[in-house]
């Protein structure tokens, strides 16, 4: 229903990183809005956390711009970007442990709604209740509603984790291994979901299942050695040299770095 | 020691209970009277038993419960017998302040004996004072004196920095003599400084310099340097307790008692124990009490005779000989008045004149601040004492004396 | 002050120099124990400053017994050392993946514990330790003169801190020290018993506590309270230098030395305020202090 | 999303904090504060004495003002005896040295002690776990020196004297403050009220968003969450209500000692907030209760009661982290799980 934007919605200019000596990403050029899920993908220690990281804001590039929706997002501390519309998800399951499945929803709407009110009732706010059941239905957890977080299976608290980035209704969507630790059956369920998301909003995904990136993403970038060495379809990236031999002399073909 | 007040404490709570219902059932036959008299007199004494100064407050314990037991001994006030209800002030003055207030509004005491440090003193001062209860302080302060924080209900039995500092200086400054001061920062500290630097000027003694050091401080090496370089005769360390035994001590490792004579405001008996011999040896300071005065004080004898009987031996000790004086002066002040009425207890104080360990002693009117003797004394050699108990020679006894105070005009006190 | 200023001259500067660096070593000693726990451990030791204090009575209880001060200097802190591998065993280590704040807690609640029990066994008022004859008296520096013992507890320092070095940087268990301190995880995969490790540091981070009490004790007076000024100058040095940085403690207990000295020179009565204002400012340009890692809690 | 499997993971790390917060439902925390006050109203008929009553009060209200930096935004502070000391002074001094008003002196020591936790608060949250603790410990050290030095205005070592206050007048009302009982029901008042505002900031949005950093701090600043300037308000509102707590203590021990700014009082809320429960809100104040009945109690029986207090303390830290009243609402919650 909802058309994907035509517009880029987020551009990447020569963006770059270093740690002291250590670069960990440099010179990533890119522009995303087209596709509705593109992968990012690359060996351990690519960059690709990195990237993530400067992308959401957690940390501050030390070369290179960053626009969103037009606007430049280099120097914007990290609290802006979720306000401006980037959400993201974590690789280790990152949610508030104690916190109830609707909690941890409602808490993470509320981040947009209101931050400093003292005195009315959280519970009140409008709408933020019935909007975090109405999530919470979305990603197939209605059922563990006053359950605390800690307490959920692992592929719930993946869901929950999703939930929690959805929860302030992204433009623009950051998932890192969505589905780290998930059995076959979890993982099909979970492609499900991205593939819904996908139709009202940009996705990047960071994901080391290949089969399952094929299938699902429209573009892949490849990150070696902090550099991007590749940009384009699952067609076109299965058939990229410089990716064959990278990949291949790491584990002797696609699969788990 | 704490086991004794406690059962005080539950027996005034009993006896309170008791006495309670015997006024009903009395009262119902006309003759409240009697189960009045029955009414013990109820003393409260809040000490630091928990803290660094617990010593010092199983003597004054120690101390006042003799007094109590000789006043009921010897029949009380008419057969009314007098209790100590000892708390704990943990030489904090907010506990103390809590415990005060408990013994005046739940505990009844009748009058407040006690304290430690200025800080606690002063505190229970500040509640005695606006619930017109009447106290007698046992712990040294100028400040108390003073118009500012005196009441008509504040009594200080104690020495002040003012007496004890006027009578080491006498003894020990020449006309001349270069001194160094080395004084803690805070009230007691200055106040030590005032005085002898008052009694310096009065005998024209020069002051090569003075050191304020922190407070609490556990350190001096830094200021010994300086210290040095000022070539004093004498060296004044005004300070107490555990500032006093570390500076004395280092003072002494940096070689300056070799060059000066070390002088202190007051010398006390348990810091010198925890000090050690060495360290102190030769230091000259005031005191009011000794053991050793029993053998030119008659009352010193009867003191300390009465304290070996009860206590297995043992001698009492300066801070110790506080609650004794105090406790002893205020019962004998309550039989002058025939009653537990305050402003009569006042009035019978203010006349007493009473030598119970140390002399004669007398409350002055416009100040309530105790006319007694000072002991200087210097602290003996390890080789010279003789016993366990002889820690300090007594070099001199500076009669009591209006002269030694400050006067009321100054205080503030109006005529 | 201007009497103050006027009795300046070079000597006496020189001197507060000196005696800066001397207390600065025993500032160092104090941090020494505080800083090798929360490096390796990651725990803050709030009992530090009473483990010192119960070094200082060990070494009163040795002296007692045996009439050597070396015997006292050497058992004490073998005796406390103990003492904290039992705590570490029984009270820490109970506390494993729990929040690193219930360490913290615990050993504050100990604190009291220690503080108490040594009021019952030696009672509240303190107790006298002599320097040792062979080391009592002063020493002419040239510039002034110098407690002969203080020159002996910066010696001692400098010997701590050589061998601490040496076994930090020189042997295979301080290699081992240094791994598990940067990443546990290492150590697992190593197939090291990280659970002895951490036993030993521990009780070897009390026992510096102690060491650093018996060498005070001739010092200053012995008694229950001695560690509670500790803590807090311990702390004070600790953050300073940076949370679990052995050279941080070293440079740090040297500065604050200097510092407090120098306060005491020109304004005395201020020299318990520099060292935490002096604290204060480290923190506000540097919040990991000097030589702390920027990752670490901070 | 609901699959048969059930491997339960670790909680991640840097949430690992479980001593805190058994849940309480939403309809329960309206009845909190009002049932708190009724509580409080017996605690005269109960205790030994009026002022340990009062100084329930008062304390109970400081572990609260702490526990909200504690036990819900989950900032482990040695330094809050610099707010409630603060408190206490600037309430003495304003009295006794400019005369004013009881109430509008309290207000000005709390809002004194609310400036001096914005200034250490702004210093101390650029660090974060253990090192946050020793800063504030340390910054509070400073507070304390600094009083002992300024005697002129404190009255240094011999603490603040001379601002009793025996009468607070009321419009048409004067109170008799020298009456134990008015006393009590002044306090009371004071203290009633802020647990009812303090209940009311952790029912509400801002409640939920330090709870959010407390448990993950992290993904709170990820999901929009200004991490930073909520802990700096947290910071403040928990020094304002140490602060209060403080400027009822000077107008009930008509004193100020500098022990109020001592590393002990710092310590004393925290010892306070564990054992009664972090993280929970009426737990606090059963531990001043608890630790200030036992230390009354153990004190008349032996000069050692540290030793206990200090056993006691361990105790909880090792087996029972969730303080008296965290277990008790843990066990009822629970039984309610059941049933």
């Amino acid at each position: 229903m909802n058309p994907v934007p035509q517009a880029p919605i987020l551009e990447v200019e020569a963006l770059g990183r270093r740690f002291g000596a250590f670069t960990a990403l440099e010179d990533v050029s890119a522009v995303f809005g087209k596709e509705r899920i593109t992968a990012i993908i690359g060996p351990n220690g690519a960059g690709k956390s990195t990237l993530f990281n400067l992308l959401s804001g957690a940390l501050a590039p030390t070369a290179g711009r960053l626009r969103f929706g037009g606007r430049d997002m280099t120097r914007v501390p990290q609290a802006r970007f979720a306000h401006l519309g980037i959400a993201r998800s974590y690789q280790i399951t990152n949610v508030f442990p104690r916190l109830t499945a609707h909690e941890n929803l409602r808490t993470a709407m509320q981040a947009r709604a209101s931050r400093y009110d003292f005195w009315s009732r959280r519970d009140a706010l409008s709408g933020l209740a019935e909007r975090a059941d109405a999530l919470l239905a979305d990603i197939g957890l209605a059922g563990r509603r006053d359950r605390p977080a800690a307490s959920l299976a692992h592929g719930e608290q993946r869901a929950l984790e999703i939930g929690i980035a959805l929860a302030s209704d992204p433009k623009l969507l950051l998932l890192d291994e969505p589905t780290a630790g998930m059995g076959p059956e979890e993982t099909k369920e979970m492609v499900a979901l991205l593939r819904r998301l996908g139709e009202t909003r940009t996705i990047l995904l960071v994901e080391h299942k290949m089969k399952m990136i094929l299938g699902l993403s429209e573009r892949i970038l490849v990150l070696h050695h902090g550099r991007l060495i590749a940009d384009g379809s699952p067609a076109e990236i299965q058939a990229d040299r410089e990716v064959r031999r990278v990949y291949l002399g790491q584990s002797g073909g696609y699969g788990h770095a | 020691m704490i086991e004794q007040g406690s059962r005080h404490g539950s027996v005034s709570r009993r006896t309170l209970v008791r006495g309670l219902a015997a006024t009903g059932a009395l009262a119902g036959i006309g003759m409240p009277f009697v189960a009045r008299a029955a009414e013990p007199i109820r003393i409260g004494f809040p000490t630091p038993v928990t803290g660094p100064f617990g010593a010092e407050a199983k003597d004054q314990i120690r101390s006042a419960e003799l007094a109590v037991k000789q006043f009921n001994e010897t029949g009380g006030l008419n057969g009314r017998m007098a209790e100590l209800l000892v708390r704990d002030d943990k030489l904090n003055p907010g506990e103390a302040a809590t415990r005060t207030l408990e013994l005046i509004e739940k505990d009844k005491a009748h009058f407040i004996v006690g304290a430690l440090s200025s800080a606690v003193q002063l505190s229970v001062n500040e509640i005695t004072r606006s619930r017109k209860v009447l106290y007698v302080s046992i712990s040294q302060s100028d400040t108390i004196n003073e118009a500012k924080d005196f009441s008509r209900y504040t009594f200080h039995e104690a020495l002040n920095p003012h007496m004890t500092t006027a009578a080491v200086a006498k003894h020990t400054f020449k006309k001349g003599t270069r001194v160094a001061y080395l004084a803690a920062d805070y009230a007691y500290g200055h106040e030590m400084l005032r005085g002898f630097k008052r009694a310096a000027a009065a005998i024209g003694a020069e002051t090569a310099g003075e050191i304020l050091h922190p407070f609490g401080a556990p350190d001096y090496s830094t200021f010994m340097p300086r210290l040095r370089s000022m070539r004093p005769d004498i060296l004044c360390i005004c300070n107490f307790g555990r500032d006093q035994a570390n500076s004395i001590k280092q003072a002494n490792d940096f070689g300056l008692k070799k060059a000066a004579r070390i002088v202190v405001p007051v010398l006390l008996h348990n810091q010198r124990l925890a000090g050690g011999a060495d360290a102190f040896e030769g230091v000259v300071g005031a005191s009011n009490y000794y053991w050793r005065l029993e053998e030119t004080v008659p009352s010193a004898k009867a003191f300390n005779d009465a304290f070996r009987a009860a206590y297995a031996n043992a001698i009492p000790t300066d801070y110790g000989a506080y609650g004794y004086t105090a406790v002893r002066s205020l019962l004998m002040a309550v039989k002058a008045a025939g009653d537990t009425d305050t402003d009569k207890v006042i009035a019978a104080l203010e006349g007493l004149t009473y030598d119970v360990a140390k002399g004669p002693e007398r409350y002055r009117a416009c100040d309530h601040q105790a006319i007694q003797s000072v002991l200087i004394t210097e602290s003996r050699k390890k080789s010279e004492m003789q016993g366990e108990a002889d820690l300090f020679r007594i070099l001199d006894v500076e009669a009591g004396s209006e002269a030694a105070l400050r006067t009321c005009d100054e205080l503030g006190h109006r005529a | 002050m201007t009497s103050a200023f006027a009795a300046l001259d070079l000597e006496l500067i020189a001197m507060q120099l000196f005696s800066g660096v001397a207390l600065g070593a025993v500032f160092v000693m104090l941090a020494l124990g505080l800083s090798i726990i929360f490096g390796m451990l990651g725990i803050v030791n709030f009992a530090h400053g009473n483990f010192f204090m119960v070094g200082a009575y060990a070494g009163v209880f040795v002296m007692e017994r045996t009439g050597s001060f070396w015997a006292a200097l050497l058992v004490g802190p073998l005796m406390v050392g103990a003492l904290g591998l039992l705590v570490e065993r029984f009270l820490i280590r109970p506390l494993a993946g729990r929040s690193p704040d219930d360490p913290l807690l615990l050993t504050f609640g100990l604190g009291y514990v220690l503080v108490e029990g040594v009021r019952i066994l030696f009672g509240s008022d303190g107790l006298p330790f002599a320097t040792p004859e062979e080391l009592s008296g002063v020493a002419d520096l040239g510039i002034g003169y110098f407690p002969i013992y203080r020159l002996f507890v910066v010696g001692v320092v400098a010997l701590v801190l050589v061998v601490l070095w040496y076994g930090l940087e020189r042997t295979r268990l301080g290699l081992i020290v240094r791994a598990g301190a940067r990443d546990p995880e290492i150590l697992r995969v190593l197939g090291i018993d990280i659970q002895r490790l951490w036993l030993w540091v521990f009780g070897l981070g009390i026992a510096l506590a102690a060491l650093g009490g018996v060498l005070a004790a001739p010092m200053r007076s012995v008694n229950p309270e001695m560690g509670n000024v500790v803590l807090g100058e311990a702390f004070a040095v600790t953050v300073i230098g940076g949370m679990g940085s052995l050279m941080g403690s070293v440079v740090a207990g040297l500065l604050v030395g200097i510092v407090v000295s120098m306060t005491a020179l020109v304004a005395p009565e201020m020299a318990s305020i520099a060292m935490f204002a002096f604290m204060a400012l480290v923190l506000l340009i540097r919040p990991q202090g000097l030589f702390g890692k920027p990752g670490l809690g901070v | 999303m609901q699959t048969l499997d059930q491997t339960v993971v670790d909680a991640p790390p840097g949430a690992v904090k479980p001593q805190r917060a058994p849940r309480v439902t939403a309809g329960f925390s309206r009845w909190r504060a009002p049932l708190s006050i009724l509580a409080l109203l017996t605690l005269p008929f109960l205790l030994p004495s009026q002022a340990l009553a009062v100084n329930v009060l008062i304390y109970g209200l400081y572990a609260v003002g702490y526990n909200l930096l504690y036990g819900y935004t989950g900032l482990l502070s040695f330094g809050h005896a610099a707010f409630f000391g603060t408190g206490a002074y600037v309430t003495g001094i304003a009295i006794g040295a400019y005369g004013l008003h009881p109430l509008l002196a309290m207000g000005l020591g709390t809002v004194a002690a609310s400036a001096l936790a914005l200034t250490v608060g702004a210093v101390s949250i650029r660090s974060r776990g253990i090192y946050f603790a020793m800063v504030t410990l340390a910054l509070a050290q400073l507070v304390y020196y600094a009083a002992l030095q300024a005697s002129s205005w404190t009255g240094g070592e011999n603490g603040l004297r001379g601002f009793t206050v025996s009468r607070i007048g009321l419009g048409p009302v004067s109170l008799d403050i020298l009456d134990p009982q008015v006393k009590y029901l002044f306090v009371l008042a004071f203290v009633g009220a802020a647990l009812a505002l303090i209940s009311r900031i952790l029912a509400s949005p801002f409640g939920a968003a330090i709870e959010a950093i407390r448990e993950n701090e992290t993904r709170a600043r990820a999901c929009g969450f200004d991490v930073e300037r909520s802990k700096l308000l947290a910071f403040v509102l928990s020094g304002l209500f140490c602060g209060l707590s403080g400027a009822l203590s000077a107008i009930h021990l008509s004193i100020v000692p500098l022990d109020s700014l001592a590393y002990h009082t710092s310590g004393m809320a925290v010892v306070m907030t564990l054992v009664g429960g972090a993280g929970t809100f009426f737990g606090p104040f059963v531990g001043a209760l608890v630790v200030l009945v036992l230390e009354d109690v153990f004190s008349l029986w032996t000069p050692h009661w540290q030793l206990a207090l200090g056993t006691v303390f361990i105790l909880f830290v090792l087996f029972l982290p969730r303080g008296l009243w965290g277990s008790a609402l843990e066990r009822l919650s629970f039984r309610r799980g059941q049933s």
